[in-house]
């Protein structure tokens, strides 16, 4: 999994973060610098390169016409699915997805689905029969922290700039307009700010390094509104419900920082 | 008009928004297992076989200071309306991930170094909640196979269902209500051990829902401690 | 496989049965305590839990509509499947079903398919097109031995305790009436008796201590009327004609046992 | 009335009700595998090769007193009507099963500690009976590869079909039969090595089959000794 | 992979043909004996097994009605697939194809693909909907080098040697006649030929030995007109591109050598 | 008559027969990789890490006296029109192998024995000649991961379409037409390591395809070079 830390360096990164300094020099609630393409792979409908610090993810956003699952016969749907390349650090090895892959492309995809970034009831077609489904991958090229927050910000922003082709259906055969390209019907924004507990302080926006002497981590998906849309837990340590309403405020403050990005 | 009121309160299995569905414990169920446990929340059956610690053969895996814990979370292809097909998904790799991380807290890990503590979790019967459940009863076969703890990991769920904060949502609730709140807790520090959610909450309705998590849990924690007691006597 | 049991265990495990005796004080051709509880699983159209001493199997069955296959239009098909779950036994791993799985399903499959349990064409809905497919999972929960006999006895039963919904075409679709539910069409019960020779013996019903020991081991399935409908041999050790004419006497006396749990 | 006579006593293929198909069999056919063996069993094509005794580089399933022996029994996929899928199924699992559990009495394993003997048969044309045909020309390339051994395990099935017990059969009796039976014996003391039954017997016409699969058997084990003796002269 | 040779051997082989000579005898373009038999297998609906010296492949070919490829609505489908038997060597194991099995496949498929060995446009039934898919099995049982040109020479023999059935279309539906049977319609003659530099030499047909020491290996496949339709070079060392455009011709002479074996 | 000679000279995309697609290389450009490189080739967008020489923990493949090179070939699912299936697929495999096998007379592998050197590839965009693109950037990635090198191998591939034998297909020319001819060279010595060709061609049209190949690799090193020129300095 993670590399192990000496215990030398952790000792100096809990000692930092004691005194209320990181290593990378930012303040405990700081993000990295974080930027944002928007349509780099002109072959996928939509795309985004999202970087924070060195982390750096490439997701594309594909269409697709399908069946709807049965029990939701109006709704489109979206499939999320991430690749931690073995490109983006030693640790990772080529593969089916691992448990840490899949952590990631769940709680993505929850963030966005409850956070109804995409308006999923415009995607149905035919009636239980034909739906748009969206595929979202992320592609991990670097690796240096916190995921989540990255994959989050960059599936929205390869959502809201994905175009599909018009479609219209005659004598129940479905006809796809590639000159008329529409926009993704964006209902939303969700974000997604992620905490790591490091000799009892939390951070914001881990680096690899806290991480990988981090106690415990908390992502913390949110609207516009500032209402939470997803939550995950992660790590091997507890934590208290006051530290946790406590950071929910923060995350609040901190994903309002982060929608600047897609505007 | 009262009956309005009392629509608004009770839920469609008639219980209070605060009122677990009827709960079941017994340890000690399995012979082979090193430790086991039974459990039934409502619909659910969860059975629970603890091996360990044992030797764990990846070396590359091993830790040099302390056991490792592996849990397997699994669906028995009959334990839902349609067939399951057998074998691991995305889901049951999820859970299983975080079941083992929210049951670390709770074992004295450091005294069995490079060895490894398995946990299986096998759902007999799915109605919601099969997660928690699962967790709740892994503690009390973690401590029937006799392992030192320091406290029984206990998980219960809240959530929004119907516009209203209510504890241990039903499969219907569940599929169709606002919000889900997985939570476990250490209940002698009340701290937390594991934490999900999925679904929409304000602030104000999340805090609500954490206590009423943690108040189910405290409860289901009696149960606990009774099934390990009948097990071993006082 | 089998754990590799000391030489002193095996040792006094063989001069006991050499003296008409067993480790657990059961005579040679003796059962186990068997239980047999049926429904046990709700949501499953039927089910049951068998227990064969401390060997315990949860068996549910569950219908289907699917294809015929081509060679039998007009049948409904039976599939049967077995996971020796890890939490058994610390032999048994996760992952994909291993030749001892494999042999366990297969074999069952052929008692209960070649004992004619389920008359196969009143479960045809549309001749060439839809049958009942039922599904039969055997879950192997603890492991004390002599699973093939505890397999086929729950699977018996769960498929005698079944419901299926009441399945109507009207204009060549599918109508399945859930309010009206029958038990599927039992036409014949067959049932499983399995020995071990150990130091030149055969004993019945053998536990996990005795198949570690064995030589051989022998399966008969057997209908109602004592004919023959499955075998199986396994293990490493031949055995002569005499004794298995000899077994199969046997296996009819002890199947005529096992069948009472039926009732 | 001679005509029924005829029709109740001879199969569709002309055959006696206790008369083999054409049989061949060949030792040494390949040039890489330490043994090998072809056969031919009416329209079966069966190609066995044997690698070993060699080392077993997966420690943890060495045996420290014998060799063990591996078998993989598979169908090409041009060896029947409708192109079979390339690799294992749960079928050629059972059939490598067993086929190494029948072939395990007639070698010395524990002349070999810790090492493997790997026996791989290709089914290269199937039609009916590849299980027996299978065993019976791995016995003969176990041979060829100058294995150490007790005795020349054979295998041939017996049945029922069209009412009546019968001898090794074909195809169309195997899928159209009432009952099956694979049986394999050491010829030298006629003990049963491998034995299934798939069908409906009494336990009269199951003795009938057996005794007839045993007749087979020992017809068969003339032509194993041949090839062997053709292979490597007097 | 391919077993490490002693240094000794090697420098033998390597000595030998510095002299323009090989350790079995041959000169340095001569290929070893050759035996083609055509339909050993009665129940496939073309066969062939090939010999090149003691390299054994057999080879099915068997058709099956499948869907076209979108972008192909008219054209028939081949399907090359093969499989490294751990029958065939001690180096062979079990399991999925690896990189050479897929290599083996792609480059045989490439070759008589390219080489229009058959009208894959005569192979259609009704267009965009049904067409015949041709599969090519390559079972290799006993390897001693050169698999390529063993390939696509029994492939091809095996296209030349398979009968269809006659399709004719009723209504929409696809009737077959057993009876009346027909070849393939062959277009063309592919045949490849293998070269392995040894030792800064060139020989062609290398046998496993060869292989083991080569430096690096040239397949060149031509049609009967002695055009080229497919190449791969494999192994660690470069050429140049003298010693390639002499291959070419060498190649030209030997492939027609081969030709004769498909009269 | 005059537009005729044009059309027939010019391409599609109005390139003429013997000129690349814009290129655009940078070396350096991930943090966690040993060396990593960029390569754009028209609408193709490669991108390659380098991670080694590092220890091979699979000890049965070690080499004693060398590093052994291992490449992974792999195209994102958003890289195509028809969004691709994420995990290796039989062309994927073949292209690793060569890749690898392209880029081994490059490196001094001798100096590293016991080791890996792995070599990722992504295909970010795929527009016709990915493969060349992807051993062009591979060898750019490796000389950033300071590995010592003989040459920087390069790699453009050649080929015929509407009957006029070009340089550097893109992807309809690759699709509809008659031949494709990849290779790598050392340019230093002229020397080619990779070498496939489908398609028909005569061997005078190949022999005019390799040379143009040839011509393209060593324009294409020439921008190989000003990457890593520009990473480190003069």
């Amino acid at each position: 999994m993670n590399s192990i830390v000496p215990e030398i360096t952790r000792r100096s990164i809990i000692n930092l973060i004691n005194n209320e300094e990181r290593a990378d020099g930012r303040s405990l609630n700081e993000y990295r610098e974080i930027s944002l393409e928007n349509g780099v792979i002109e072959k996928s409908e939509g795309s985004a390169r999202v970087k924070i610090g060195n982390t750096q993810l490439l997701i594309g956003a594909k269409p697709q016409i399908a069946e709807p699952f049965p029990d939701t016969p109006t709704m489109g749907v979206l499939m999320t699915n991430s690749e931690l390349l073995p490109m983006a650090s030693p640790t990772f090895e080529p593969g089916p997805p691992d448990e840490r892959s899949v952590e990631l492309a769940r709680v993505v995809d929850r963030c966005i689905r409850q956070g109804e970034v995409v308006d999923l009831e415009k995607l149905c077609i035919i009636e239980g029969e034909k739906v748009w489904m969206i595929f979202l991958d992320i592609h991990v090229l670097d690796y240096d922290g916190n995921l989540m927050d990255a994959a989050v910000l960059g599936c929205v922003a390869a959502l809201m700039n994905a175009k599909i082709p018009n479609a219209s259906v005659v004598d129940n055969e479905i006809i796809l307009d590639q000159e008329k390209m529409s926009p993704l019907p964006i209902n939303e924004k969700a974000l997604m700010c992620t905490f790591a507990k490091i000799g009892g302080k939390f951070v914001v926006d881990p680096s690899l390094l806290e991480e990988d002497v981090m106690d415990t981590r908390i992502s913390i998906g949110m609207r516009e509104d500032g209402s939470i849309c997803a939550m995950q837990k992660g790590g091997t340590e507890p934590i208290t419900k006051d530290e946790l309403m406590n950071l929910i405020n923060i995350a609040r403050e901190k994903t309002g920082e982060l929608l600047k990005y897609l505007e | 008009m009262i009956i309005i009121i009392i629509n608004n309160n009770k839920r469609a299995d008639g219980r209070d928004f605060n009122e677990l569905r009827p709960l079941k414990i017994e340890a000690g169920v399995l012979e082979r297992a090193d430790g086991s446990a039974y459990l039934e929340l409502g619909g659910n059956k969860v059975l629970v076989a603890v091996y360990g610690p044992r030797e764990f053969y990846i070396r590359r895996m091993q830790r040099p200071d302390r056991a490792i814990i592996r849990c397997r979370y699994n669906m028995a292809p009959f334990s839902v309306e349609d067939r399951k097909r057998p074998g691991p998904d995305r889901r049951s790799v999820e859970i299983s991930k975080i079941t083992s991380e929210a049951l670390k807290p709770a074992v004295f890990l450091e005294k069995f170094p490079r060895s490894t503590i398995d946990v299986f979790i096998e759902i007999l019967q799915a109605e919601g909640g099969t997660r928690c459940a699962g967790i709740t009863a892994a503690s009390v076969a973690l401590a029937d196979a006799g392992l030192p703890m320091k406290d029984l990991i206990v998980s219960c769920a809240a959530g929004k269902a119907n516009g209203q904060v209510v504890l241990d949502l039903s499969e219907i609730e569940d599929k169709e209500g606002e919000a889900d709140l997985p939570v476990a807790i250490m209940p002698r520090t009340g701290e937390i051990t594991l934490l999900q959610m999925d679904g929409h909450l304000t602030p104000e309705e999340f805090e609500k829902a954490l206590d009423l998590a943690i108040e189910g849990c405290n409860k289901i924690n009696q149960k606990q401690k009774e099934a390990i007691k009948k097990r071993y006597g006082e």
